[in-house]
């Protein structure tokens, strides 16, 4: 086998080395009952040449957003990927490495998840970040838990903005906490003060709020962070950290805990996985984050040197009392964030922000003018996604849009009762303004549209 | 390849000046709108404050880092209970394919067949590996599947009326993500000891059995290595008291296609995709932790499955018993599909292979380094040896710390070591089965030389590394006064 | 990260196990025959003495030689005359796409519109940054460029019954390869000398000038890094005795946009496009050297070159007079490809700021360094500039050599030395574009730092280089015992 | 722009230390009336999203062998590359560096290069070889200079079926040497040792051939060396290095010189360059070898190490009286020949040569039942191509064969005056019985077919 170096010859060798005659010998151990002697019942061996073309023939069965002009993002985005990024993360250095156990032959990885750290607390105009979280959704989970541990109480008010299949995964661990969930209901597209503030109750432990919000809309964050801290509970934010090359940084409006999905930093949306969770928070929590957090220290010479810390909190050490369970993070997904970020840096975040947001603006009101199409929300600002009534079924839709070569909308009707015919839009720097005239032309053709 | 006291390896915000540009994007090809008609004036943003350098300085500082990083592509990584195999290159390829790393996973499902066929496919071959009846393909790491086996048993509880079952046995030697994800899942936990085998102790879990107990979680082959040969029994025993059995699958890569935890009676367990199948581990992550579990528990997986209908696969999201969502999508993608041509490659014909030879090579080891380090259990291991170095500690100072910090003179990554805690100064060897009999030897002669250098030498053991890009490091200093973001120098007054 | 006395570096061959394989291929599909039905048993081969190695083995063993290798990724490498810039990923990245990788040459044109519009569209590019009137990408590298350009000249001249001038003339700063170049095109080579300016010694010129001289060849700006101001009044010269002029382009980081050769009088040029365009150098190769000409050379451009018709692209092989073939094929294909992308990257509005800041770079370390080291021409320099190591040599034993190996210590490539001969113990340094301000005064302090020690610890500098994964190589040991190919150590009897 | 750190304030700030006003000063040691101040006429530039767009538009206009099985060969091959060949090539630290003059910090690409000449040799069953040449083409030419000069004799002889386009570049090649070719017109496919005894003379420096020929034939090259060597001249080979998993080995029939193109060795077809040139001989001859080589040697500590070798034959040192002009190589396509056949070994190129031989047997076994198509030398051995008359134009049977989704073969009518309708058809491992029977439908459909 071409992974396996040893041949008959070296197993012979070693067998006797050890005193053994075969292989099986090796075994037992294993009760001969609880030995499996039968063949596997799973797919016969591929040679090298035809498992690639095995697996190019599946992704080619795939509607790539290599070959589709995409306008899909409730969470996953289409965002340009600088060379640099792959060029990085593709070295065998990085991604053939383990956790940073070992501080003096890991401080390749140790410094790059300190800048992705960094990075990230910038980004957020935050104090303190960790090394990562598995995505997005489990880190707003992380998140509501050690927000209610740190106020000492249970119950969650969520504005049902948020995304929702966030809402679902939180719902799952809280629900194990002990911990229940106030869903706020929410009209026009976005979260409303009063209603915060006549939801919040004593035992609120966190509001939390998505900027910019699951349909693309913009809070009032600060006056929502407000009333969650005049409630006495935590605020915590999930944000898209592409629009904060543009909008108001959570640190500003006193975010106790932000978290991000970081995918379009830089990662594949790889049909959804691996992602990259962002977490960072206050200096006073810092003690209690879940995860990885690398710190600064020096070597024996006195030499700044990078070395996994605080890890007292962690599972390995604390056990069932640890700050979360999570061990292996998205490192390689963080590395790529670094990369990104570093190489698009404060001009080139900026600009992806605004392009995205002209951009959506241009294409909402293009299809605003189409005779029965509406914006669901049209007095809710907005950064790269808008929510667009549409004159039939938007599966059906989005069958139309594909045929014409578009990978089209989300699809809200299953998530939010009351809006069947909408679809969410999102439109990034990478959309050209002809590929836009294209969706505005394909909506109007739709047969829906009568 | 410089001088080191000459290095000084900034940060990207030490390297930074103004104005620098790492990307050429292009000009807004539609009518700009003012910022301000557009976005509530709170909203936007004043300052941003991150770094500015161009692409040629970007490649060059992440080139540098990455020179600093040992890799399994750069030598042996005998890091014990991470499986750290290599990771085929066709694999990186397959990766790199726009159909899979550009695919939006809201695709409606006749536009990601070929995601789905492989989502599928892998949930039938892990559930043949595992020797169970279904397999959740959603948890992100090998801790996330301990928390979705967990929700599983807590919901078979909950829909059998058992619902004031409140504890999760974990022997003593168990990994901590075991009790951390217990505890995540609202459970209590209760230890219970290992015996002078090795393995959790019947008399002392006899002890511990009641109805409070909801399920044990058991490594096996467990983190001393030792396949845990009572496991029968141990099954028999917990579901007598009407709990299950979670297995922790890190350790798989002992017994692929040569034994399979549901016929020795586990309920459920997780497969550590990023071990067993050479996802690669990307310096901490990703991972993919899929969970296999016995029919009982079928109903509470969570949404969505992959299904095969007759116009082709698709996500099942009605699951009506279904403990709920655990992850965004469908879990690691990514890695699935590494771990799917991994597994295709060898096929049913050969997947024992991995097994058979991973053993082998932690058999050799333990046979070649007894005379020259303790080896904790003296008999067959499985697929990693544990040694401990109590004897040099006594006798010469020299703790594992010290073994493992000057075996990267040598070349090579360390083991784990001080893990697991019941074996004293302890050094966990995984070679995998991607080592050859030249490597082990090699390194064989490093541990022997270090061996007689404890005896001879201990000052250049335990003054070790002394040829990293740094010194040994100061890991308290970091903990005492956390710096975990850089921030510019105070400007002096 | 090891410690050097440990490493050994085994050769493929000495990892090499009876049996191993590093490839899974596919079984045979068809009827298989027996080979001696096939062939002649004459022409089967009994033993093939390849290495054996499994993927893992392979891939660590290259992994770490090319951690034993400096580049520019890895740090700044001003080695003169080599241009050694920044390779931009994106273009990696286009020369990864399969349909430019895996196209097949002899495809018909109508299957290869994309390549062969990259083709003509540089054509076009590199005439116009030329200032010539055609170009032939063919030529694999500079010297076959020159080559190329030599054999232009020879059938212009033969056409014009000029067949009897057999010499072109080349300074004695000139690269090899022009002199090279000249006597593989049949050409006998005559030197001239330069003058206390570093140019062309014109009274020098003049007197070799005959009806024998078929051309001159003249890289400018010359390899003393300095502009040939009398360019002019030399092609005057030339064209005046009937000869034609060449232009060594392998400078032209110093002109792009900012002066033409086809301005100056030159009549043939070529380019490196693995220099001034950054393809990478790739360790030695490949190069890309395509060859502009004046009208009057047209007619002999090798064949084929890439027209424009009313049905596409087309590659046209019919130019009568055409010196025939010099490349299989369309030259470096993949290497014009990404040529093309960095200069469309850069545009006709930008283009010149790739020369601006290579000049501005090599002005700035001259004037920096000027203190420190003897600068061989004190002027504004072009790309590159010249300081000579006589001084230190005579008064301290430090010759260029030192100096060059020393700059290893400090993690930087050394600059080219002892080229050109002309300039005493030169030390040649070219920082290229690429290259940041902090880069070069880290650079600059370096050599000041080695300039001290020079004075006061020159023992240090001439032991150099410590840090580097060998010590300081016998070159004359490799000649003396020429050991060009691996081969067993015979087995003692 | 990303590619330049420089900032304008650097710019400044450098200007003043040099003591200029403004960039135009740098070039005042241009005269003034040679100085470019227009714009150039030359594409606008383009963004990197725009840039990235472009070369796919560009790429895919082009029908590669990723998308249509591939039966062109012809001298350059669709053999199969392992992963391993762009994993390692794809290494920033190989391919950004530059010819390895320093070596203490170029041990890498001198060893890989070192290994690259000992796996030429064994494979080809010679003494020593160098670092590389261009391409098989100009090596062959080079290696006919060389024979020449060392015969001290003016002539070479070349059969036709040499490569008909090596032949051309030998041509203008050798006859700026002074040196002449005389064409040896060849019948069957083969070259008969008795044409070659018959035109041997006194004056002939070297016999060339190609082994399998261009036609794909295996020639008796053991009779045709020993015919040069009877007759005082060199015996040079031009060898597809992938035959020689299962073909004699040039060593063993005494040839002088070996040239090959390397291509198929890992290296992309990459529309014909850059190219792989391999380039060995007799030990004898090794102070007369064109280009690079690298030689082992040992470190101030006496441990082994490589260097670039004999260097005095270069032209650096040698100037015109140097063996060669050439001096950039191909060095990273040498380091993709090494990692394929340290990746494909002993068993793995033989497969390759055997899969390779039995495919191309198959096809042309199927291909000679269709009526009107017959094979051009049906009794001349072939190793992986082969001729055959077609029933019609070849030009429009590829164009017919494209239609079908399949890349067609070479027509030799350009280059073969009596060839009219035939065509060069190559068959390697990568195609599949399932693409070869694809392959016989279509030629049998073909219109030309009646
Ligand atoms: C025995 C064991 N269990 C569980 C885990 C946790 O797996 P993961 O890191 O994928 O969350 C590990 C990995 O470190 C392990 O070794
Ligand atoms: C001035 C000069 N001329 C010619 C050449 C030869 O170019 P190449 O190496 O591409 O053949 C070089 C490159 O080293 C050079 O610097």
């Amino acid at each position: 086998m071409a992974y396996i170096p040893n041949t008959d010859q070296d197993r012979q060798a070693m067998l006797e080395a050890i005193g053994l005659n075969s292989l099986d010998d090796l075994y037992t151990p294993i009760p001969e009952a609880l030995r499996f002697t039968g063949e596997l019942n799973i797919p016969s061996r591929y040679n090298q040449i035809a498992l690639e073309k095995h697996y190019k023939t599946l992704g080619n069965k795939n509607a790539s957003a290599e070959e589709y002009p995409c306008f899909l993002g409730a969470g996953i985005y289409d965002h340009y990927v600088p060379p640099t990024v792959g060029a990085i993360t593709g070295r065998s250095e990085f991604y053939t490495s383990y956790t940073p156990y070992q501080p003096e032959v890991s401080q390749g990885v140790l410094q790059s998840i300190f800048e992705f750290q960094t990075l990230t607390c910038e980004l957020m105009g935050m104090d303190v970040a960790n090394a990562s979280m598995y995505d997005g959704a489990t880190a707003l989970a992380e998140a509501a838990i050690m927000a209610c541990e740190l106020a000492g109480r249970k119950h969650l008010l969520v504005p049902d903005t948020i995304n929702p299949i966030y809402r679902d995964v939180l719902e799952t661990y809280v629900r194990h906490m002990n911990l229940t969930v106030d869903t706020l209901v929410t009209e026009n597209g976005l979260t409303s003060v009063e209603s915060v503030k006549a939801a919040i109750t004593s035992e609120t432990g966190a509001v939390l709020l998505q900027q910019p919000n699951f349909f693309g809309a913009i809070e009032d964050v600060q006056a929502i962070s407000a009333a969650a801290h005049e409630g006495g509970a935590l605020f915590v934010t999930c944000v898209d950290p592409i629009s904060l090359g543009l909008l108001t940084p959570p640190g500003e409006y006193d975010a106790d805990i932000v978290v991000a999905e970081g995918q379009a930093l830089g990662c594949p949306m790889g049909y959804g996985g691996p992602l990259l969770g962002l977490f960072a928070c206050k200096t006073k929590y810092l003690r209690r984050i879940p995860g990885r957090i690398v710190g600064e220290t020096k070597d024996g010479d006195g030499k700044r040197a990078f070395v996994m810390t605080l890890r007292t909190r962690e599972q390995d050490i604390r056990r069932e009392r640890a700050t979360s369970n999570i061990c292996t993070n998205v490192a390689l997904y963080a590395l790529a964030g670094a990369v990104y970020l570093a190489t698009m840096g404060k001009q080139g975040l900026k600009q992806v922000a605004e392009l995205s947001l002209q951009k959506a603006h241009y294409a909402a009101t293009e299809i605003a003018k189409i005779p029965g199409y509406s914006l669901s929300f049209p007095d809710a600002p907005y950064f790269k996604e808008f929510v667009v009534q549409t004159p039939g079924d938007a599966g059906k839709l989005n069958e139309h849009l594909m045929s014409k070569g578009l990978i089209g909308g989300y699809a809200l009707g299953g998530h939010y009762s009351g809006m069947k015919n909408a679809m969410l839009l999102c439109v990034t720097e990478q959309r050209t303004k002809a590929e836009i005239d294209a969706l505005v032309a394909a909506l109007r053709e739709f047969e829906g549209n009568s | 390849m410089q001088d080191p006291s000459l290095t000084h390896e900034r940060l990207l915000f030490e390297i930074s000046q103004p104005g620098r540009l790492g990307v050429e994007l292009p000009d807004c090809d539609v009518p700009v709108m003012s910022l301000e008609s557009l976005l509530p004036a709170a909203q936007i943003r004043k300052d941003l404050p991150l770094p500015e350098l161009s692409e040629p300085e970007v490649i060059r500082h992440f080139t540098h880092l990455s020179q600093k990083n040992y890799s399994v592509d750069s030598g042996f990584y005998p890091l014990g209970s991470c499986t750290m195999k290599y990771n085929p290159k066709l694999n990186e390829d397959a990766a790199r394919h726009p159909g899979f790393a550009r695919l939006h996973p809201y695709l409606p499902d006749a536009q990601a067949q070929g995601a789905l066929e492989v989502l599928f496919e892998m949930q039938n071959i892990l559930t043949e590996i595992a020797g169970m009846d279904a397999t959740s393909l959603q948890p992100a790491a090998g801790a996330h599947g301990e928390l979705l086996g967990l929700m599983l048993i807590k919901a078979y509880h909950e829909d059998h009326g058992q619902g004031e079952r409140d504890t999760i046995i974990v022997p003593e030697a168990a990994h901590g993500t075991n009790p951390a994800s217990a505890a995540r899942c609202g459970y209590k936990t209760l230890t219970v000891k290992s015996d002078s085998r090795g393995r959790v102790d019947l008399a002392h879990l006899k002890s511990e059995l009641s109805d409070k107990i909801a399920g044990l979680m058991l490594t096996n082959p467990n983190t001393l290595g030792l396949f845990e040969d009572d496991i029968a029994e141990i099954c028999d025993l917990i579901h007598g008291c009407g709990g299950l059995v979670y297995c922790d699958g890190a350790n798989m890569n002992a017994l692929v296609g040569r034994a399979r935890p549901g016929d020795m009676g586990f309920d459920v367990m997780h497969f550590n995709l990023h071990k067993t199948f050479s996802s690669p581990h990307g310096g901490g992550g990703p991972g993919s932790g899929p969970v296999a579990v016995k029919k009982i528990l079928e109903p509470y997986l969570p949404t969505p499955q992959v299904v095969k209908t007759e116009t082709g696969f698709a996500l099942e999201h009605n699951i009506p018993k279904s403990i709920g969502k655990i992850h965004g999508f469908y879990g690691s993608f990514m890695c699935i599909l590494r771990s799917y041509l991994f597994i295709l490659y060898y096929g049913k014909e050969r997947l024992k292979d991995v097994a058979d030879n991973a053993v082998l090579n932690a058999n050799y080891i333990r046979t070649e380094l007894q005379g020259h380090f303790d080896v904790a259990f003296d008999e067959i291991c499985m697929h990693e040896v544990i040694f401990s170095a109590k004897r040099q500690q006594r006798e010469h100072g020299i703790r594992a710390l010290d073994v493992a910090k000057r075996l990267m003179d040598f070349g090579y990554h360390p083991p784990t070591i001080y893990f697991p805690l019941i074996v004293p100064e302890a050094l966990m060897i995984e070679p995998t089965e991607t080592e050859s009999r030249q490597t082990l030897d090699s390194f064989i002669d490093a541990m022997k030389q270090i061996a007689d250098d404890i005896v001879n030498d201990p000052e250049v053991v335990k003054s070790a590394p002394h040829f990293t890009p740094v010194r040994k490091i100061d890991e308290a200093l970091a903990a005492r006064q956390p710096c975990v973001c850089w921030s510019p120098e105070p400007v002096k007054a």
